[in-house]
């Protein structure tokens, strides 16, 4: 089944519900829809959804983005992709945890990376990071560090081995100590989606 | 059958064993697999790859690295520090000064070996280098990681023949094309000179990555 | 149980003399650095937390700081067993996302390779298994045995015994010797023979038997609510294959069959494993049979070996999945057009696998809690990712 | 050869009298039986740990130890100087006194029941007129120094495992004595000596009582030792190490000792009681023949260490007292049916009877029975 007829069947049987196509998805424009969606999506006859492969988070910059793949086990049919966005400042999402239990890991580690609160979920804690950790690591504002550019303790442990650093580099390294920052990834500007 | 039955089928089996590593010759079912090691060793592999080695022609000084940057750009964990040399009036080397390759880093993927355009990054053999200090005999500088296309020939027969055949080829080829361009240039008396051959030290300036401290 | 509702969990009734151990980070059975914070009333488990993440490498943004190829050993080290699968399902994902063909005779020797680690991972799991039943070592030590001779091929072929990094966008890094081919062709031949033996020494051994049938049942409904995957879904009785599903590759090519267990307890899942190599092996042996000589990677893609940063996937997103050992082994790739993906995700299966472990072990005993983990097939790499 | 110990003995004991007054002479004589022990104990043990890391390694393919010494031969004695040499950790918190004790306390009594094994023809250090009774309840005080172990190293792990070796040990010896008591019926002696002296027109274990009563004495031994496939107060998979987790060093090598030489005894009195003990054919010494017989029922212990996984506790339990106790009850009765007997009636009827019990037995309890499992071929 195509992903529009999808997209009919559920406006369908769900009317008030706001779907948009995106890249061969549907993006569930008003959030709080999302479990009435996912819902309609396992038990509807025609459609029968019930396994729910992967959730992830995305940062497209502007906004944060869940993206759940659905397959169906019954029907040996797929997939279909569902998307959520929620604002960067306050992510907010529903859980689909009460529908799909696979989702509980999952949307926990989507939490952890992200930052993504999945409301309604039983036990929202960070799983991979220890829970004093600061920051959403995966998010593409996440300060990194720039691992092509040498900083003085580098250059120090660099000397300190026989290893000949150029000029430019220890320029900049001292540059950078004097500044008293640390090299810094550039961060994208531009998402690839509009 | 009766109760225990399976637990005593399970039992011949691992008599059947016991006896077996006794009297079978190694290569038979339930024969000693065991390679003892360093007095026994399984034979090498010709794709076996461990830690990466450059490569020269004949003496040291003729080492094919151009310090064009690329493996240390590719090369996943950025192990690789190249810095390249520059002669007196500050004019880039087709060469590296630096070379140094943090062995507690890499991790033997082999992308360098594959990204490499001048043939002069295999992947070795050599695979007894344990060493007590972490830090400073894991890290190799060029002259630990210089070898010599006959020892490429002699741990990689096949891909090392076929090496050499490419790069004899890919210098005929520049040689044909300099002839050409010589005799055009000689024909053409007073047109412009020919363009230097394509140096592959056009790439960007080499960055240095950033060893793990 | 109301279908698609949470299940209860199975609430455990002791009176509150408990006693809380964490087995793990560092205990010789959670088949690496894996905690599960036990409550205990006696010896039974009256609950269970799995805490993970001690080997936490962010796994997914070293992926997105780097150009698509670069990660193909970073894939490797996922699940460290079978490193052949995981390079499949990367470079499916990639092929999906960039419209990629792949050559016929490198479609083959990507089945063939797959087809092994499955071999490799199931002979070894099932003797992990054992040794958390705690018998010692001797049946992880005959399947130990027989992996090495595997691995011998693996390290023949891509150079490395574990971390094979083998497989191209487009095909495959080098082409298999026919001298190789004979070799499978040899093991493929000689392995029912050693399987024999191995169920002899286990299938029917009563001990076994009254350690495995019927501790940690899964109900089919609650594993496919839980997406749980591979030859634990297997085991408790649904047909998802996603060799015969999607049929990615040339899997459609191949007769072979999908075992199914009925209650889904711990021995279903060990003998699933078992008749799962069986049919592994009648895959091997036809592969070997059909497979011809050839090109081993596309043309177009050969130019992106030597320079990985030119190769720029267009704008758009892909979803590549495999049936790993473990289960779905899936990757979510979101491409800007630049050299680095912009997202890049793993579905790994033995980290949603563990979802249902509290499920599976409450009420049951200690050890029984171990060999439940056991059976789940976890490798820690792939858990922490 | 036959008699060259109790020889040597006697040796020693005449050159000692020339020089010590005559009424020491019994003291020299215990002196000189309990060196001998307590030389043997260790030696024992470490050359089983030698034997075990070889036939299990050979059961799996491998070599085992051949580093130190041709096969490994030195290899006992390259562990214990690790051993000794290594740190002796006591935990925060623990009970230093209990801590101590308890190695201490589970290497003695496995050296005092080497004092009634016949190891020979009139080699044994004292035949006690109740030596059985003597070397089950000696074999009983290690339950004790394991429970000290377990509680005096503060360690959940530990306490796991000294909780199930108690309930083990103690429901074991149930089963044990029952199962030595056909024996006992049809000796009329507690004396190790006679039992064997029994034993010389025809080996218990040939009788059907006899045969059965081995194996359930053997597998309540295997039990009592803690060896696989009832290994559970040391289960590595599940407890770490069971109640000697926290244990390091000398230490933590005496509660290997104890072990090991518990083994050798359990093996040696399973020889005593049904193999005929030191009885052979003559080409070979006594001595010999005893070890040669506890020797190949260590290596059974080996052996079923080598292929079978471990119990659960609850099925530990079931076994010794839904299983192993009334096969024992009907055993002795089939003991006493047996010695009233005649004929071929002698071996059938008690044969029917034990194989009648194990099924039903086998029918009452269900749950440890292998159920039949079908798979399906779906494509």
């Amino acid at each position: 089944m195509k992903t529009e007829e999808i997209k009919a069947l559920i406006e369908k049987a769900l009317p008030g519900v706001k779907l948009k196509l995106v890249r061969e998805s549907l993006l569930v424009e008003n959030a709080a829809d999302l479990p009435r969606v996912a819902k309609c999506l396992k038990e509807d006859p025609a459609l029968k959804f019930d396994y729910l492969s992967s959730v992830t988070g995305a940062d497209y910059l502007t906004y944060l983005e869940s993206v759940y793949h659905l397959y169906s086990m019954e029907k040996k049919a797929g997939s279909i992709v569902l998307r959520a966005r929620t604002d960067r400042a306050n992510p907010r999402l529903p859980s689909l945890v009460p529908i799909y239990r696979g989702a509980e890991y999952q949307e926990r580690e989507a939490y952890d990376l992200y930052g993504i609160v999945y409301e309604n979920h039983p036990d929202m804690r960070r799983i991979f990071m220890w829970d004093s950790f600061e920051g959403w690591p995966m998010r593409k504002d996440y300060e990194q560090e720039d691992s092509e550019t040498l900083e003085a303790a580098d250059v120090e442990w660099l000397e300190k081995r026989g290893v000949k650093v150029s000029d430019a580099d220890r320029a900049k390294a001292e540059e950078l100590r004097k500044t008293g920052k640390r090299a810094v990834a550039q961060k994208p500007t531009g998402s690839p989606e509009a | 059958m009766f109760y225990g039955y399976g637990i005593l089928q399970g039992m011949w089996v691992t008599l059947k064993q016991f006896f077996a590593s006794y009297f079978k010759k190694r290569g038979q079912d339930g024969a000693l697999f065991t390679v003892e090691y360093p007095e026994q060793r399984l034979p090498e592999k010709e794709r076996f790859r461990n830690f990466p080695f450059l490569i020269y022609d004949k003496e040291p000084e003729n080492l094919r690295c151009v310090a064009c940057d690329i493996c240390a750009k590719e090369c996943p964990p950025k192990c690789i520090y190249i810095v390249r040399e520059f002669d007196k009036d500050g004019k880039p080397l087709k060469r590296p000064a630096i070379f140094d390759i943090d062995f507690t880093v890499c991790m033997n993927c082999g992308i360098c070996e594959e990204a490499c355009p001048f043939e002069a990054i295999y992947m070795d053999h050599e695979f007894e280098i344990a060493s007590a200090e972490r830090n400073d005999d894991l890290l190799y500088h060029k002259d630990d990681l210089l070898k010599s296309n006959a020892y490429f020939h002699k741990i990689r027969p096949n891909d090392a023949t076929a090496v050499d055949a490419k790069l004899k080829e890919a210098e005929d080829k520049k040689k044909a094309a300099e002839a050409a361009a010589k005799a055009k240039a000689e024909a053409a008396a007073k047109a412009p000179p020919p363009p230097p051959p394509a140096a592959p030290g056009t790439t960007p300036p080499p960055q240095p990555p950033k060893p793990a401290v | 149980m109301n279908k698609g509702e949470i299940s209860p969990k199975n609430e455990v009734q002791h009176d509150g003399q408990t006693l809380e151990i964490n087995v793990g980070p560092q205990h010789p059975s959670t088949h690496g650095v894996f905690r599960m914070n036990m409550v205990l009333d006696g010896e039974t488990v009256v609950s269970l937390k799995p805490v993970m993440g001690y080997l936490h490498r962010n796994h997914e943004q070293i992926a997105e700081n780097m150009s698509y190829a670069a990660s193909m050993p970073y894939t490797d080290r996922l699940d460290y067993f079978n490193s052949m699968s995981n390079n499949f399902g990367w470079s499916l994902a990639v092929e999906k996302l960039a419209a990629i063909e792949v050559p016929e005779r490198a479609q083959y020797i990507r089945v063939i390779m797959a087809e092994l680690t499955r071999i490799v991972n199931h002979v070894s799991v099932i003797g992990f298994l054992l040794n958390d039943l705690g018998a010692f070592f001797t049946p992880v030590l005959y399947a130990f045995r027989e992996r090495e001779k595997i691995l011998d091929l693996f390290e023949e072929v891509s150079g490395a015994r574990m971390m094979c990094n083998y497989f191209r966008f487009g095909g495959i890094k080098y082409d298999v010797p026919q001298s190789v081919l004979e070799r499978i062709r040899e093991i493929v031949d000689k392995f029912p023979k050693f399987l024999d033996e191995f169920e002899t020494l286990l299938t029917k051994n009563e001990i076994l038997c009254m350690r495995c049938q019927n501790v940690g049942v899964l109900p089919a409904e609650l594993a496919v609510n839980a997406s749980i995957t591979g030859p634990m879904l297997r085991a408790s009785g649904v047909n998802y294959d996603i060799r015969k599903v999607d049929k990615y590759s040339i899997y459609d090519r191949f007769n072979f069959k999908v075992p199914l267990g009925k209650k889904g307890d711990v021995y279903d899942r060990y003998y699933v494993r078992v008749l799962e190599i069986r049919e592994s092996l009648k895959i091997l042996d036809q592969a070997l049979k059909e497979i011809k000589p050839g090109e081993i990677m596309n043309k177009k893609m050969v130019p992106f070996l030597k320079s990985p940063r030119n190769f720029k996937p267009p704008v758009g997103e892909a979803y590549g999945r495999v049936e790993a050992p473990k289960g779905e082994l899936g990757f979510y790739v979101v491409s800007d057009g630049t050299p680095q993906p912009w997202r890049y995700h793993v579905r790994a299966p033995s980290f949603i696998n563990l979802t249902i472990l509290e499920d599976l072990c409450l009420g049951h005993k200690l050890a029984d809690a171990i060999v439940i983990l056991g059976s789940v097939d976890i490798v820690l790499g792939e858990v922490d990712h | 050869m036959e008699s060259i110990f109790v020889n040597l003995k006697g040796a020693i004991l005449g050159v000692l009298g020339k020089f010590m007054p005559e009424w020491t002479m019994p003291i020299h004589s215990i002196m000189i039986s309990i060196t001998a022990i307590a030389v043997l104990g260790p030696a024992i043990m470490m050359y089983l740990t030698l034997m075990e890391r070889k036939v299990v390694g050979r059961m799996q393919n491998r070599i085992g130890p051949n580093r130190v010494g041709k096969w490994g031969l030195l290899q006992p004695l390259a562990d214990g100087v690790k051993m000794l040499t290594k740190e002796d950790i006591v935990p925060k918190g623990a009970d230093p006194v209990l801590h101590l004790l308890a190695p201490i306390l589970i290497v003695a009594p496995a050296l005092l029941l080497f004092a009634v094994l016949p190891f020979g023809k009139g080699m044994i250090a004292v035949d006690l007129n109740v030596g059985i009774l003597y070397f089950l309840a000696v074999s009983s005080t290690t339950t004790i120094a394991i429970f000290m172990a377990s509680w005096g190293s503060r360690n959940k792990y530990s306490i796991l495992g000294g909780m199930r070796a108690v309930a083990q040990m103690i429901s074991y010896e149930v089963p044990m004595v029952l199962s030595v008591v056909p024996v006992l019926l049809v000796v009329g002696s507690l004396s190790t000596r006679q039992i064997v002296e029994a034993q010389a027109s025809g080996w218990f274990v040939l009788t059907p009582w006899g045969f059965f009563g081995a194996v359930f004495f053997f597998l309540c031994t295997v039990a009592e030792c803690n060896r696989s496939p009832f290994d559970l107060p040391e289960a590595e998979s599940e407890i770490v190490a069971g109640f000697h987790t926290e244990y390091s060093g000398m230490k933590f090598a005496l509660f290997y000792m104890a072990e090991f030489m518990n083994c050798f005894s359990g093996a040696a009195l399973t020889t005593t009681l049904y193999f005929g003990g030191w009885q052979g054919p003559g080409f070979l010494p006594s001595w010999i023949w005893f070890f040669l017989k506890t020797y190949s029922f260590i290596f059974v212990m080996m052996w079923f260490r080598g292929t079978l996984p471990r119990l659960r506790v609850d099925q530990l339990m079931g076994l010794a007292w839904k299983f192993l106790l009334p096969l024992t009850l009907v055993n002795i009765l089939a003991a006493g049916l047996w010695y009233y007997l005649g004929g071929i009636l002698k071996f059938f009827i008690p044969l029917v009877l034990m194989a009648g019990s194990f099924t039903i037995l086998t029918w009452l309890n269900k749950p440890y029975v292998p159920e039949k499992r079908e798979y399906q071929f779906a494509d």
